[in-house]
């Protein structure tokens, strides 16, 4: 325990840890500013997209029937994968009690969230008529209707709330010691700010004992969650009959794929941010030797992943599946397919190397590999496999239009907007949970308790 | 919509009088909005024949082209919604072609003029007055300004006759012009039988048909009747079916109906007819007589020396032959647009002592029902000539557009300018009356009384099916009104109006058959005109001209590489159908090509040229240019280049004008000459570095090996096999089972615990299973039932830019596979399945419906409730068929400009911008029957129920009905053993079977 | 906690007041209704619409005189209410069939039936203002209800007209709950392709 | 934090070994109200406290059951409540529901957890205790309750046991 603490954490006291996450809300530095204003642009963007989309009518994007869900569902499934990591660090790795995680996964948390808030506004986003998109919900309405809930779609409204909600509660509620620790160590309007957020928390055992156990819940229930939410949305495909969607092997290749590009996302995220904020000591190289290793675990079955899709689609001698898989690789969409296949499945290879793994700047590269690999793996599933299905008659290829872009750009200004705010506002470094790997100074030495 | 400002040219506040509720027909426009302040305006006076919420049927007759089809006109509260079919009228029996419904959206064409115009001095158009314009029109042809002149597309009728009495009346000059005349054929049966006139075809009784170039499905004469007879004759019945073969560079429609194609070289189909003649006369199989004398003319037409002519080889000719001969009746046909060559008349000839050695004339050929045509081409080019002579003084231009339909090239338009008073009756500022003087627009068809002899004993009649839609005038009535303005010699035009002067020749009629004439008038009036039994065709000998048949050869001018193909399309005919949005987003049933003209090369050819799809070529002929995307087809001859006629205008209103190329610009203008030749040049053809994406409907052209578009041979069909057996038959192989029988029964359980499961609430109890069954050996591909579910259901057309990205709204479309033709010598197949919602029993589109807005009726339908959809769009992604709709933009708003959206159906919703639609199996008519048998206390019967496609199909090859009902006719035809779903291995369970279609395969 | 269920408790009490007061609303109906409860329908004239429900008409046209006081049957004016799916609005010539002869019996009805005559005569037609307008993805046929529920079943979704100076709206007709409550109570299918197409 | 203190001893301890023993000693006297802030979880100092395992999980259970049974509950009656066949399934389908069910689950039980967290802990007032940032830094504090007149002794077991300071919190 100690010497794993000393390990990522070198001869560091409860004071420093204290100091320096509280350092971390600071007044911003310029390049802080600069990033802040280039995600609200992107925003606004967005913004102005879906406007127009709101005027004009869905037909602006690109959509070419029979392809009927592109862009935005494709970043809609990239979003949601990106959440995967942060629960899987922050509660999966706690039940495991791993315990590299505690350093990265505040801020890998706060990815979650802020994830899965942009994912959930695609499914308004993209459909035909967004001003009733409530009617998803079960609500009484003088019309006696009620949704339909053998539908996927139904499954993800609820998939992706639970998620919201309950990851949200999991940050909360981990924020809420590390908030009554900056609250005592600032002054004026903004202890009384963090005093307000802090819940009255005072770190009595009373509450400790509560807390302690609380926790430990809400990860356990988080856990199945993670593993529930990609799945239902892996059934939106697999419960069609689309070949290339009606797969058996989506549930467990989704979720393996969003942890992957969740992972690369962190590595996106972190590795700046601990320049921005000074946290080389903190969150170190250990941590990304690590990160780095769980990318390799998923990235390696997303090739098995890859390869099996292709296998079942030539064993099953079933002919639509046959023309869908030979179509991705050799079709029109083959630079798209190609794309998928090396960003993900070979790039990923790359960290068998401790060096690599360890070499910030070459896993910074390699994360925004896995990020672009892991929106085309889901542009290639869903318009690939739509535009050439049972009718051939019927096939076209999509082309993406302004509108398309316009908010999947939207939706990075919004996600990157979110983060940057949390981490200039709470600790983005788990203040009471480092302090738990570093025992506290004893007068009696060598003896242990 | 009803509530909004008067807009120009309609005659609104007449309108609303007429519609008895204000919104009650257009307000369907306003989609989902329910708050807007609605007004009623009652009627002035009610009429007896117009009761709102119930559609008044008026019998009247089809204008679009010369075949003169009886039209039941459908209107509710006043407006005319849908055209369909006189089931009374002897030609089309109840069914009409896409033209022939598109007429509606000439009757409702936002080009419509609101009135008569005159050139001002700065050459500008001034509307008139009624008055006025005639005063001017009186003043000039009356005032000794002389040297009157007339073209006139009228058909043959009362109107006709007085055109020509009021033109000889004032000494002027009558032509009588319709583009598609077939002078040739007319010029042969002079030549070969004595006889000046046009057969008739009795196609439903020959058991052989070769079509040397005759496109007798899409645009040869009578295309619905005769598609009526080819189904009958060659749509398969208790193992017969008739054979039908196409010689032709060009795969046709018919050419695509056929069970053979021979790519005959351009302008050699005598040969192969006087080669066949040959072969029948030297096997003595039955000719008549008399034909004997024409074995020396015949001599030198081996099928050897015609095969070096035509490419074909000697032995596919004496088959050919040998199988006319054999089966009788046979018959062969030819004279289609598309082979006019300069030598048309000795292929007609020929093709007339070919039907004649076979023993066909008087049998499936018929003389003598059919009237006298028009004064054909040559009559025009005289009268060009005079003109250019500037000895005309006044033209007088009606129903016919001469400025377009005639090639630039015989410089009509100079000659037209040097005529000092031009007059049109266009209703639509066309090419000719853009060029004119003053413009008197006519009354639509369906606006007017008129009258039209269609042939020997069949008189169609049109009435006034509704208040005119814009300020025109009838025709007839300027006529009788400028006269009487002249008076003197004209003053014995006395009758006020046409309307008394059709009601006195009507009853001149009703004098010669000793009835009473208001009797007859109204029996006529009710039945759609008079349709008597034609007379006894006369005895037909050959003439002395029949010892002239012989071959010559085409003449083509031009030194380019390539012959030069002028078609005309189904959908546009001579140009007439290019301002109908129906006609141009309905894809050419050949091409697939919507809104763009094209240039079809043979794969080779265009290997050769090193061209591309969608690559812009311009074709030079020594006559003109053209440019227009290549579309690469198998089916046309390598060393031809085809292009359709019918684009290109220069006016004729804001879906005609400039869209696509005009053929006509490269052709010969056949000066001199009797008929126009439309294949008369070669071109050369060059590459420019443009490209045009090609506007058309069709994804792959190739199925696959899936078993959507099935086919066995005509012996195969014989044993009772079904599709699959037929496949494993063909293929060797046997089909083999994945089930065992536990299994199966495991599986049947499931399936009844399901049912079990699934009766609640509605679904309890007995309930109809509308079903469909669609016959693919009597479907051509015509593409009428296209239309008729647009007209029916209130379909959008989307335009160009958005059927580019594929979003074109249509319910039902017919698709065509291509089935061999890949290797060289391996003949090509074209095959054809209209594509509609299949109202799947499992269906997959249903459970993903987050909201049930996609789910399924008690009485098995698979139902889309607009106003429940949100439109997730996820239905479409799961539908196998994909033949779900979305709205991506507000279509309801851009597809129908005013006056457009008076055809809208109020029976039907017209969807909103962001819902699904889709084929809904008529629901609206289901349901109006429904209610109809609940008023009377009867239940529904077999035949209460007709969908829209059903009731349009000239062939009669789709059966609607309840599949619950043992004896409803569509439960019958579902057990056919040819019946089979398609994709029937996804489990979906269509309630639309398919009859597979039959072939004559030729065993090589 | 306690707030928890304080919160709870009054959106109870909040719907129950809506509630309440939306059957009140419909009672209203019933009392204004009984307000005229004589046979001869009480003397208004035109400029008393403003206080009466309802939307003015370009002629105060008297629903309560026509088919109250003198009893003609509703199909006389709307013919078409038992054959087709619109009801039918009565033409000026049926107007003008009895307000030939017919001038009014006070100074109010008089002015009002001039209107008449002089639009009859410069055969202007009468503008109605629309009361009931159902939307138009939803389809109503007049026909088989009135098969179904009797000539006299108009009341059933129009109210009792009979009682109404003015017409106005009794019942939102683009209520759907509202529709589906009574093919419920009359076990008639609800299948949403009964009336959506 | 104005209302009135309760009357007792705070301190403050740098060392966690000489905190544990001072715990140890109090609770040896019967002091058993004890208050101990504390920084971060620590092991040690449950151990001294020796408290009785948190009742959090019953409301995790608890949630967790009624979101399951909710979740079947409102789509199978939402379902037969107006049938609608889809895909000729029937009219209740439960193997789909089951995944509306499972999120309920999760739902209910992580909210109910908080609200347990929130119940037991947070909601308890704190203002009445003498508190001192240095707690949530690197120091570990305990309070004893007790009258002005035991408060002698209190103090003294603390320095016995090497606090770094001592506050008194007058009656």
């Amino acid at each position: 325990m100690a010497t794993m603490a000393h390990e990522q954490h070198p001869a560091l006291t409860h004071g420093e840890v204290t100091r320096d996450v509280v350092a971390t809300l600071g007044p911003p530095s310029r390049g802080y500013v600069l990033m802040l204003g280039g995600a609200v642009a992107l925003f606004l963007v967005g913004v102005i997209t879906f406007v127009a989309l709101l005027k004009e009518g869905l037909g602006l994007a690109g959509y070419q029937p029979p392809v009927m869900w592109s862009v935005y569902i494709t970043t809609f499934v990239f979003w949601v994968g990106i959440g995967h990591a942060g629960t899987l660090i922050s509660a999966i790795l706690f039940l495991f009690r791993s315990p590299w995680r505690t350093a990265v996964y505040r801020a890998t948390e706060a990815m979650t969230v802020f994830a899965i808030m942009t994912a959930g506004l695609f499914p308004i986003i993209h459909i035909g008529r967004q001003w009733v998109f409530y009617w998803l919900l079960p609500y009484p309405n003088q019309r006696y209707l009620w949704p339909n809930f053998k539908s996927p779609l139904l499954w993800d409204v609820f998939a992706i709330g639970t998620y919201l909600t309950v990851s949200t509660t999991f940050l909360v509620v981990g924020l809420v010691p590390d908030i009554a620790a900056v609250r005592d160590k600032v002054s004026g309007w903004r202890k009384k700010l963090y005093a307000a957020c802090s819940l009255g928390w005072t770190g009595s055992d009373t509450q400790w004992r509560h807390y302690t156990r609380a926790y430990l819940y809400l990860a356990a229930l988080a856990t199945p969650l993670v593993l529930s939410v990609h799945s239902v949305v892996s059934w939106d495909f697999a419960m069609s009959i689309i070949p290339g969607w009606h797969g058996t092997i989506f549930a467990p290749y989704f979720v393996a794929g969003a942890i992957y590009s969740g992972i690369g996302m962190v590595f996106t995220l972190l590795i700046p941010l601990r320049k921005l904020l000074k946290l080389e000591h903190l969150i170190t190289e250990y941590h990304f030797d690590n990160l780095g290793k769980l990318t390799l675990l998923t990235g390696s079955i997303l090739f098995y992943a890859y390869a099996m899709e292709y296998f079942v689609a030539w064993y099953s001698g079933n002919t639509y599946e046959q023309t869908t898989f030979y179509l991705r690789a050799f079709g029109p969409m083959w630079w798209a397919g190609w794309t998928m296949i090396i960003c993900n499945a070979f790039v990923s290879q790359l960290l068998w190397f401790r060096k690599i793994r360890t070499n910030l700047t070459a896993l910074f590269i390699i994360s925004i590999f896995i990020n672009i690999g892991m929106w085309f793996e889901r542009y290639v599933i869903i318009v690939s496999s739509l535009s050439n299905d049972f009718t051939p008659y019927a096939w076209d290829q999509l082309n993406p239009t302004w509108a398309d872009w316009g908010i999947l750009a939207g939706s990075f200004g919004w996600f990157a907007m979110y983060f940057l705010l949390f981490a200039k506002t709470f600790p983005v470094v788990a203040i009471q949970e480092i302090k738990e790997m570093i025992p506290m100074p004893r007068k009696r030495k060598g003896a242990h308790g | 919509m009803a509530d909004d400002t008067p807009s120009n040219g309609i005659n609104r506040r007449k309108f609303l009088t007429v519609l008895g509720v204000a919104g009650g027909g257009t307000a369907a426009l306003s989609g989902c909005s329910t708050d807007r302040v609605q007004k009623l305006v009652p009627y002035l006076v009610q009429s007896e024949d117009q009761v709102p919420g119930i559609p008044t049927v008026y019998a009247s007759t089809c204008t679009e082209c010369a075949a003169g089809c009886g039209l039941h006109v459908r209107t509710r509260e006043g407006r005319a919604i849908k055209l369909e079919g006189n089931p009374a009228h002897p030609i089309n029996a109840g069914t009409l072609c896409a033209r022939g419904q598109a007429g509606l959206q000439g009757l409702y064409n936002p080009g419509r003029l609101s009135g008569p115009m005159a050139r001002g001095a700065d050459g500008s158009w001034q509307e008139l007055t009624w008055e006025d314009a005639i005063a001017r029109l009186a003043e000039r042809v009356g005032g000794g300004a002389g040297r009157l002149a007339v073209i006139s597309g009228a058909g043959e009728g009362t109107f006709a006759d007085l055109l020509a009495e009021w033109t000889a009346a004032l000494g002027g000059r009558l032509v009588r012009y319709e583009p598609f005349d077939h002078e040739p054929l007319r010029a042969a049966n002079r030549q070969v039988f004595g006889l000046d006139q046009l057969p008739s075809h009795d196609f439903a009784r020959a058991r052989h048909i070769v079509s040397f170039g005759a496109d007798f499905l899409e645009t040869w004469l009578a295309p619905v009747e005769q598609q009526r007879g080819f189904a009958a004759a060659h749509g398969y019945r208790d193992g017969e079916m008739a054979k039908h073969v196409y010689v032709g560079p060009r795969m046709s429609l018919t050419g695509m109906n056929a069970d053979e194609w021979h790519a005959s070289a351009p302008g050699t189909e005598a040969v192969v007819a006087l080669a066949m003649a040959h072969v029948i006369l030297a096997e003595r199989s039955g000719a008549p007589s008399d034909a004997n004398a024409l074995r020396g003319v015949l001599a030198p037409y081996t099928p050897e020396m015609a095969a070096g002519e035509c490419g074909l080889s000697a032995d596919a000719i004496r088959l050919l032959a040998r199988e006319f001969a054999s089966a009788r009746p046979s018959l062969a046909v030819t004279g289609g647009v598309a082979m006019q060559h300069r030598g048309a008349v000795e292929a007609c000839a020929a093709v007339n002592i070919l039907n004649y050695v076979a023993g066909n004339v008087g049998e499936t050929v018929r003389f003598g029902s059919r009237l006298p045509a028009a004064d054909g081409y040559g009559a025009l080019d005289g009268l060009i000539a005079t003109m250019a002579a500037g000895e005309v003084g006044v033209v007088l231009v009606h129903e016919a557009n001469p400025l377009y339909a005639v090639p630039k090239a015989r410089g009509l338009a100079d000659a037209f300018a040097k005529v000092p008073f031009k007059v049109s009756t266009a209703s639509v500022l066309d090419e000719t009356a853009a060029a004119c003087d003053l413009v008197l627009p006519n009354h639509h068809a369906l606006e007017r009384w008129d009258d039209r002899r269609i042939r020997a004993g069949v008189v169609g009649l049109m009435q006034p099916v509704m208040e005119p839609v814009m300020g025109s005038m009838p025709t007839g009535d300027v006529l009788l009104k400028t006269a009487q303005k002249i008076g003197g010699v004209m003053a014995r035009f006395a009758a006020p109006t046409f309307e008394a002067h059709l009601k006195a020749a009507w009853a001149e009629l009703a004098r010669q058959r000793s009835a009473s004439a208001p009797v007859f008038w109204m029996e006529a009036l009710q039945r759609g005109g008079l349709y008597e039994a034609p007379p006894a065709p006369p005895g037909v000998r050959l003439a002395a001209g029949a010892e002239r048949v012989g071959y010559t050869g085409p003449d083509l001018d031009g030194e380019g590489a390539l012959v030069f193909l002028a078609y005309p399309t189904s959908m546009l005919f001579d140009g007439r159908g290019a301002n109908r949005p129906w006609l141009l987003e309905n894809p050419d049933p050949v091409t697939k090509i919507t809104w763009q003209s094209w240039v079809e090369l043979h794969p080779d050819t265009a290997k050769d040229l090193d061209v591309r799809e969608g690559e812009i070529v311009r074709l030079v002929s020594p006559h003109g240019t053209l440019e227009a995307p290549a579309y690469l087809y198998a089916g046309v001859r390598t060393g031809v280049v085809a292009a359709p006629l019918g684009y290109g205008h220069t006016e004729y209103g804001q879906y005609a004008k400039g869209r696509g190329a005009n053929a006509l610009d490269l052709l010969d203008g056949g000066a001199g000459r009797a008929f126009l030749p439309y294949l008369s040049t070669r071109v050369r053809l060059e590459r420019t570095r443009g490209y045009q994406k090609v506007a058309k409907t069709e994804g792959n052209p190739r199925q696959l090996g899936r078993h959507i578009a099935e086919a066995m041979s005509l012996p195969l069909a014989r044993q009772g096999l079904d599709p699959r057996q037929a496949h494993y038959a063909e293929t060797g192989g046997t089909p083999h089972e994945i089930n065992t029988e536990r299994e199966l029964e495991a599986i049947a359980g499931f399936a009844a615990a399901q049912q079990a499961a699934t009766k609640l609430g509605n679904y309890a109890g007995e309930h109809p299973r509308w079903g469909m069954v669609i016959d693919l050996a009597r479907c051509t591909g015509c593409s009428s039932c296209v239309t008729a579910c647009y007209a029916e259901n209130n379909i959008p057309t989307v335009g160009e830019d958005e059927v580019l990205r594929g979003r074109e709204m249509s319910w039902l479309r017919i698709e065509r596979y291509f089935e061999g033709g890949e290797e060289p010598g391996e003949p090509l197949e074209a095959r054809f399945v209209p594509m509609l919602c299949q109202h799947c029993g499992n269906a997959p589109c249903e459970p993903v419906c987050p909201v049930y807005a996609a789910y399924h009726t008690p009485d098995g339908l698979n139902a889309q409730v607009y106003n429940r959809c949100v439109g997730t769009r996820y239905c479409s992604n799961n539908c196998p068929y994909k033949v779900r709709y979305f709205n991506w933009h507000a279509y309801n708003k851009t597809a129908f400009p005013e006056p457009l959206h008076l055809q809208l159906n109020p029976d039907v919703t017209v969807r909103a911008r962001g819902v699904m639609e889709k084929c809904t199996f008529c629901v609206q008519r289901i349901r109006g029957a429904q209610h109809q048998a609940r008023l009377e206390d009867r239940p529904l019967a077999d035949g209460d129920v007709v969908t829209a496609c059903a009731q349009a199909c000239p062939s009669g090859a789709i059966v609607f009905g309840d599949l619950n009902d043992p004896a409803s006719r569509a439960r019958a035809a579902a057990a056919d053993h040819r019946g089979y779903h398609a994709l029937e291995d996804l489990n979906v369970r269509p309630v639309i079977t398919y009859l597979a279609k039959v072939q004559h395969r030729t065993e090589a | 906690m306690r707030k928890l269920a304080l919160l709870a408790g009054g959106t109870a009490l909040l719907l129950a007041g809506v509630g309440w007061a939306v059957r009140d609303a419909s009672s209203a109906v019933q009392t204004s209704a009984a307000g005229c409860d004589s046979l001869t329908a009480p003397t208004l004239a035109a400029g008393d619409t403003a206080r009466l429900r309802g939307p003015r008409q370009p002629i105060f046209f008297r629903h309560d005189i026509h088919a109250g006081q003198y009893k003609i049957q509703c199909q006389y004016c709307h013919y078409s209410v038992a054959v087709a799916t619109e009801p039918g609005i009565p033409s000026m010539q049926t107007c003008m069939g009895c307000h030939l002869v017919i001038g009014g019996a006070d100074s109010a009805s008089k002015a009002e039936i001039r209107k008449l005559r002089e639009a009859s005569a410069q055969q202007q037609p009468i503008e109605w203002v629309r009361i009931h307008y159902l939307a138009r993805h939803a389809h109503f046929p007049h026909m088989v209800h009135i098969k179904a529920l009797g000539p006299t079943a108009c009341a059933t979704c129009h109210g009792d007209v009979t009682r109404m100076p003015q017409v106005f709206k009794v019942n939102n007709v683009n209520n759907m709950g509202w529709c589906i409550d009574c093919h419920l109570e009359r076990t008639v299918s609800r299948d949403c392709s009964v009336c959506h197409y | 934090m104005t209302a009135p203190k309760i009357p007792g001893v705070l301190a403050a301890f740098a060392h966690i070994d000489a905190a544990t023993d001072a715990i140890k000693a109090l609770r040896a006297q019967g002091h058993r109200d004890l208050t101990v802030y504390s920084a971060a979880p620590n092991h040690e100092l449950d151990e001294a406290l020796a408290h009785p395992v948190s009742p959090v999980r019953l409301f995790t259970l608890l949630g967790g059951l009624t979101g399951c049974a909710s979740g079947f509950a409102m789509t199978i009656w939402m379902s037969r409540d107006w049938p609608v066949l889809v895909g000729g399934k029937p009219i209740a389908a439960v193997p789909p529901y089951v995944v509306i069910a499972f999120e309920l689950t999760i739902l209910l039980g992580a909210l109910s957890t908080v609200a347990g967290l929130v119940l037991l802990s947070l909601l308890k007032p704190t203002g009445r205790l003498l508190y001192d940032a240095k707690f949530s830094d690197d120091h570990v504090g305990i309070f004893v309750p007790c009258a002005p007149e035991q408060a002698q002794r209190v103090v003294e077991l603390f320095r016995k046991a090497g606090s770094v300071e001592v506050h008194h919190a007058p009656a």
